[in-house]
């Protein structure tokens, strides 16, 4: 006989609706990557989806399940999360490798959907950072800033992705720009105040909220990824409690530096609009495989986020420490889910049974 | 669109009024028996009454095979406190007491009592009406309550009498008429206001004046807002707006659990593994309180009761009056369902309901709802299980807090220690979870799962450490016997050394004498010689 | 001489810490053994003696010195086995004879010839019965250890399976389609451990 | 005070034992199955490398030092460790038998464990003060413990995961101890020492 149990009705969400939302919502973002860095966006998005699908394939392939599997999304937003935290400079094959390396070590390893204990993009890019921290740190000159660079239309573009600059008859120094962070952080170093590096640096908060700095292809616009975030909690597919702790923790400790010492320290709009603060914070360390499950662990969590974010940013050797705090966290997520537990109905706080 | 003020708020605690934690919303679009007017089924010929249909300890039965029963009459008195007698539904002969099946997921059965009807319908007179009750004892109040078999008609049926008490160290400060349609499809409740409305707040009545309340709230959700009219109406009609007020609570899932409606409308939380009564409420079922009127006022025992019969293969779905006892197919085929062989059928709402391994399980006190759906429908619902993504939606509408991604999972992986760390028996069953899971993980099978293996190890360990005792006495037992052995032995060696001393004494003393006799024989000789 | 200076010191540090350790190993001093009945407590007391001991504390005492295995618990099953394995640290084992669905013993009585043997051999006594009288089994008590078979002359003693109740009647793991994947993973999860045990 | 909070920062995060410095990776792995016996470990190595990175600076300072038998280091060093894992040996089989039995044969290996170990040698090699040394010594136990305890709560998350069967058990583990150690990359040049 067979036993099932209730409830006999179900509401109806899915993994893959789920999945295809997110996506959905980081389109904005991929737009304006695109519009910033033109064909070269379109070559990484594509590389890095294509070669995740790819890779899921094989791997579900091999190890005999189910290969309908592939098309549940998941695979299709790590490559997409993937592409949006690289530089749009970065070579091909670097992406390739990042791609099957979120895909195999950061997932399929760990058995697949719903067991990476990781974020397996944000896994990938750490990787990369570590392992080639020059290329991963080389910024474009987006396209409506270095109009005179004559290397966006599609068969330069191809060729720089494919063989780099040298190809092109260029130099990296030639395409390349510091990061708002970078540039910053090198100044800073250099005894330069954080309000000068920033004239220096001809900085507009205006431009950094919709998307004209240089930076990692789906960093560029905040407003962009925003729009995407804010829709995604209104459909109730990510909560609201990560972004909100993450961006608030980020805020505060920020601005009361900034109070302390505003020459030391950046002012605290500076923090949440540079970098892949935003992106890290509705998109990565909300991913729900590797995040904590209740509601009050969320908020720990993105405030655990938030200030390693910062900490990593004002004192580390990385101008960004978005990615490191998320996976950071992420090891700490076990432990948040057993130690941070929402109050039980009929308990005192702190009591159990 | 935005909740997202509202849901701080009710994360923080800020906003309890008129809340609970978690829930879900189902869409209205079930309800098809909504607004349809309560008919009545007709008896069928045979009536099933199993012996128990209460929460608690089972009824012994009365009656013999052969005996004729009236209708109200007691057929199986209560056994023990916690337990309410089962009457017949119908005038008829007992023509066998045997095991059949109940509506309980397991499929077993329990001893049960069937009745041919004779088609008289003869009424038992012995409960007189007490149409005056203000004026009659509490205690005999309570004990005609307990004797018409009334247990809570909303699902749960808890003897309701156990409720009905006046205990000065808990006063009882609000009692609470549960008018919210416990599951989506069902609509037995809301009908029931909408048509005994009078009756109903005459049972509310009774029990204020049993508790002693200073005041009532009718709870009602948005859904159904007709029946807060009408209810409204009659308690002007009747006069007591002062002590019975109607409060109107948004649409949510499981408004209707007795914890989450007190939740809602006090902002209290029933403490762990204490009763509502422990901040000072009492709750029950609109059906309830009917039955309440009816066994008091009427004098009439619990003998049948309102069930919405729906589905998506019921040709003519409608809330019925039906005897307890009837059995399902025949309720069924009452309400145009011809083909038995291609459907499946749930005891209760869909979400806390049970699938039925039989269709000829007889209706009981604890049926609110029967729903016959297409053997598809059901399967459709319990969709393949795929890998948890640890989303938290299904710790999001969790009315207890739980964490029930964990918590099945440490159940599946069979860590029930882990699991009961992770609260596992204050989960509800409600079923929020599984609905609104994006991976279809059966998560309340788990929970039940697991519960049953706790329960299980419970008991495991209680015999083994029986066993382990009875063992210990009998190896002191044995070792006591050996040593009495022992010691016997012993004694028994003492006396027979003692003995053999004793005979080895007198031999010797022979002996010597009978050396020294010779001697003297031989001495004699000597003598003489 | 100048060697002998660093033994001497080294000796001495020694020496000190030596008499610390002794002093701290006597306020220290561990009585009983503690573990033993730590596992006893998860037996499940039948005293069934399957294990090859003659009882549940024996076997306990022996698992706890490390002279039996974790596996001889046949009425346990694999839950004491597992639950024995995490105190003890050790990896899991399989048993290796299944455990069989719970029974109880029981007389029957028309054949009884009231030769009072079994009564000796319950190790719960849970036969009642005086000497040319019928025996009979409190089925309550029974651990269904089988002890009682052997010793009866007449073999009136049967093993029945003990009857299932309704209240102590619980939900099997999920066992529809989606259950048989995750039994399926389960069993693929398990293949490792299945060959360590080989 | 600046100066002890780098030395405690540097020790927890920047230098982690187990993860930038590669010390301690047996018990790391052999004790963290479970996070009840991995939270025992933890105050077990607190305790025996914060008085060890004393207990070797006082003989440092007082024994070798003076009498010129440097040479002697990690014998005298050995001696302490050993007879302080002895003593906690028999503190812990007092009081919780069962996490005495869970750590197994890893209680007596912290004898030869190498961060132990390492923690008294670093430790004199920097010339740190007393305090400084005792702090270095805490820190980095409180380091690899924290450490210790998050990656017990990784690996009890991955015991029910369908991982490939040629990955299971320590391939995983590894991968995991490999990603955490990246991450810690992440707090490279927090302090500049």
């Amino acid at each position: 006989m067979i036993f099932l149990s209730s409830p006999h009705q179900h509401g109806g969400n899915s993994i893959q609706l789920t999945m295809y939302s997110v996506i959905i919502a980081l389109l904005p973002a991929a737009m304006v990557s695109v519009y910033l860095y033109g064909w070269l966006a379109v070559f990484l998005l594509s590389l890095c989806i294509g070669a995740c699908l790819l890779t899921e394939y094989m791997c579900l392939y091999w190890m005999g399940k189910n290969t309908n599997r592939v098309w549940d999304g998941s695979a299709a937003l790590t490559g997409l999360l993937l592409a949006l935290t690289l530089p749009a400079a970065i070579p091909a094959w670097m992406a390739l490798f990042a791609s099957i390396f979120a895909i195999v070590l950061g997932k399929q390893l760990y058995g697949g959907l719903g067991f990476n204990p990781f974020n397996p993009a944000l896994a990938a890019r750490v990787v990369l950072l570590i392992s080639f921290p020059l290329q991963m740190t080389t910024w474009l000159i987006p396209m409506h800033a270095g109009a005179t660079l004559e290397m966006y239309d599609f068969v330069t573009s191809l060729k720089f992705f494919l063989f780099g600059p040298d190809a092109i008859q260029q130099t990296w120094d030639a395409v390349s720009m510091a990061s708002p962070l970078g540039y910053v952080k090198t100044e800073l170093t250099q005894g330069v105040t954080v309000g000068e590096a920033l004239v220096n640096y001809n900085y507009s908060t205006l431009h950094a909220f919709i998307g004209r700095e240089a930076g990692s292809l789906g960093e560029g616009s905040a407003l962009a990824l925003l729009m995407g975030g804010i829709w995604l909690m209104a459909r109730h597919t990510i909560s609201w409690h990560i972004p909100v702790s993450y961006l608030a923790t980020v805020a505060l400790i920020a601005g009361l530096f900034n109070l302390i010492n505003p020459d030391l320290y950046a002012p605290p709009l500076f923090h949440l609009l540079a970098g892949g603060l935003i992106l890290c914070a509705f998109f990565m360390a909300t991913d729900p495989v590797s995040s904590p499950s209740s509601g009050i662990g969320k908020l720990v969590f993105g405030f655990g986020c938030g200030l390693l974010t910062w900490v990593i940013r004002t004192f580390g050797n990385y101008p960004e420490g978005a990615m490191f705090s998320v996976v950071l966290m992420n090891c700490a997520v076990p432990l948040i889910d057993y130690y941070v537990r929402p109050r039980v109905y009929g308990y005192k706080r702190g009591s159990k049974a | 669109m935005f909740d997202l003020w509202d849901k701080i708020q009710q994360s923080l605690h800020l906003k309890s009024q008129r809340h609970f934690t978690g829930g879900i919303v189902h869409a209205r679009q079930y309800k098809i028996t909504a607004h349809q007017p309560i008919i009545t089924c007709p008896v069928p010929d045979v009536l099933i009454h199993p012996i128990k249909q209460h929460i608690g300890e089972p009824c012994e039965p009365l009656v013999k095979v052969g005996d004729r029963v009236l209708r109200g009459q007691m057929i199986a008195k209560a056994q023990g406190y916690l337990s309410v007698p089962v009457h017949a539904s119908t005038s008829g002969t007992v023509f066998k007491i045997e095991d059949h099946t109940i509506p309980h997921p397991s499929g077993m059965g329990l001893p049960s009592i069937f009745i041919k009807a004779d088609g008289l319908d003869e009424v038992d007179e012995s409960l007189h009406p007490l149409p005056n009750y203000r004026s009659v004892d509490a205690v005999e109040l309570r004990e005609r309550i307990r004797n018409a078999g009334i247990a809570g008609l909303g699902g749960a049926v808890f003897p309701t009498f156990i409720k009905l008490v006046h205990d000065h160290h808990n006063p009882v400060e609000t009692v609470i008429l549960n008018g919210i349609e416990c599951e989506p499809w069902l609509t037995n409740d809301h009908q029931l206001m909408v048509e005994k409305a009078h009756e109903i707040i005459s049972g509310m009545d009774i029990v204020l004046h049993l508790v002693e309340a200073k005041q009532g709230i009718i709870a009602i959700e948005d859904n159904t807002l007709d029946a807060v009219e009408v209810m409204q109406k009659a308690l002007v009609d009747m006069g007591l707006t002062e002590l019975i007020r109607v409060q109107v609570l948004p649409t949510k899932y499981p408004q209707g659990g007795e914890k989450q409606l007190i939740q809602a409308i006090t902002g209290k939380e029933v403490p762990a593994g204490r009763l509502p009564l422990h901040v000072g409420v009492v709750s029950f079922n609109v059906g309830t309180s009917k039955a309440i009127y009816d066994a008091v006022c009427l004098g009439e025992a619990l003998t049948e009761r309102i069930i919405t019969v729906s589905g998506d293969i019921v040709e003519k779905p409608a809330n019925m009056v039906v005897r307890l006892g009837t059995s399902m197919r025949f309720l069924l085929s009452e309400c145009g369902v011809a083909d038995f062989d291609n459907l499946k059928i749930i005891h209760g709402g869909p979400m806390m309901g049970e699938l039925m391994s039989s269709i000829d399980v007889p209706v009981v006190k604890a049926s609110n709802g029967i729903l016959a759906m297409q053997r598809q429908t059901i399967m459709q619902a319990h969709h393949e299980e795929e890998p948890c993504i640890r989303c938290g939606d299904c710790g999001d509408v969790c009315p207890a807090a739980l964490i029930p991604n964990l918590l099945a999972k440490h159940c599946k992986e069979d860590q029930f220690e882990r699991a009961e760390d992770y609260q596992l028996f204050d989960c509800i069953e409600c079923g929020a979870c599984s609905y609104v899971c994006p991976s279809h993980i059966p998560l309340v099978h788990y929970f039940r799962y697991g519960k049953g293996q706790v329960a299980q190890i419970q008991r495991e360990k209680t015999f083994a450490e029986e066993s382990r005792m009875r063992s210990d006495k009998r190896d002191a037992r044995l070792a006591q016997e050996l040593a009495e052995k022992e010691e016997k032995r012993r004694i028994a060696q003492e006396k027979k050394e003692a003995r053999a001393k004793a005979l080895a004494e007198q031999e010797a003393k022979k002996a010597a004498e009978e050396v020294d006799a010779p001697k003297t024989i031989e001495n004699k000789p000597e003598e003489t010689s | 001489m100048d060697f002998l200076f660093p033994i001497i010191i080294f000796s001495l540090l020694a020496l000190v810490i030596g008499v610390g350790l002794a002093l701290a190993s006597r306020y220290f001093h561990v009585e009983g053994d503690p573990l033993a009945d730590t596992l006893d407590n998860l037996l499940p007391q039948t005293q069934c003696g399957q294990c090859g001991y003659p009882g549940c504390k024996p076997y306990a005492n022996a698992v706890a010195a490390h002279e039996a295995d974790i596996n001889h618990c046949v009425p346990g099953g694999e839950r004491t086995m597992l639950a024995i394995a995490d105190i003890m640290g050790v990896e899991p084992k399989t048993i290796e004879q299944e455990a069989t669905a719970p029974v109880v013993a029981y007389i029957r009585e028309d054949e009884c010839i009231g030769c009072t043997l079994c009564i000796k051999a319950c190790p719960v006594d849970c036969i009642i019965g005086a000497p040319k009288q019928f025996h009979t089994i409190i089925t309550d008590h029974c651990t269904g250890c089988t002890l009682c078979l052997e010793p009866c002359p007449v073999d009136c003693i049967d093993m029945i399976a003990t009857p299932e109740l309704l209240e102590h009647w619980s939900w099997p793991v999920p066992g529809t389609k989606r259950a048989l994947t995750g039994e399926q993973r389960k069993t693929q999860h398990e293949g490792v451990s299945g060959e360590k045990h080989v | 005070m600046t100066e002890f909070a780098i030395i405690l920062l540097s020790a927890v995060l920047v230098n982690n034992y187990v993860l930038t410095k590669f010390l301690g990776i047996c018990p790391f792995l052999g004790v963290s199955g479970k996070l009840e016996t991995a939270i025992g470990m933890s105050f077990a190595v607190m305790f025996v490398m914060t008085l060890a990175s004393t207990a070797s600076w006082v003989i440092q300072q007082l024994i070798l030092i003076p009498f010129n038998i440097l040479y002697l280091q990690t014998l005298f060093f050995i001696l302490i460790i050993a007879a302080l894992v002895q003593f906690v040996e028999m503190v812990m089989h007092k009081t919780s038998p069962v996490l005495y039995q869970g750590l197994g044969i890893f209680l007596p290996l912290i004898t030869t464990n190498c961060a132990v170990l390492g923690v008294a040698i670093l430790n004199v090699q920097q010339d740190y003060t007393f305090f400084a040394s005792v702090l270095y010594g805490f820190g980095a136990a409180v380091g690899f413990g924290l450490v210790l305890v998050l990656f017990s709560g990784l690996r009890e998350r991955l015991e029910g995961a369908p991982i490939p069967v040629a990955f299971k058990g320590s391939p995983i583990t590894l991968i995991t101890a490999g990603m955490m150690a990246l991450a810690f990359m992440g707090f490279a040049g927090l302090v500049k020492v």
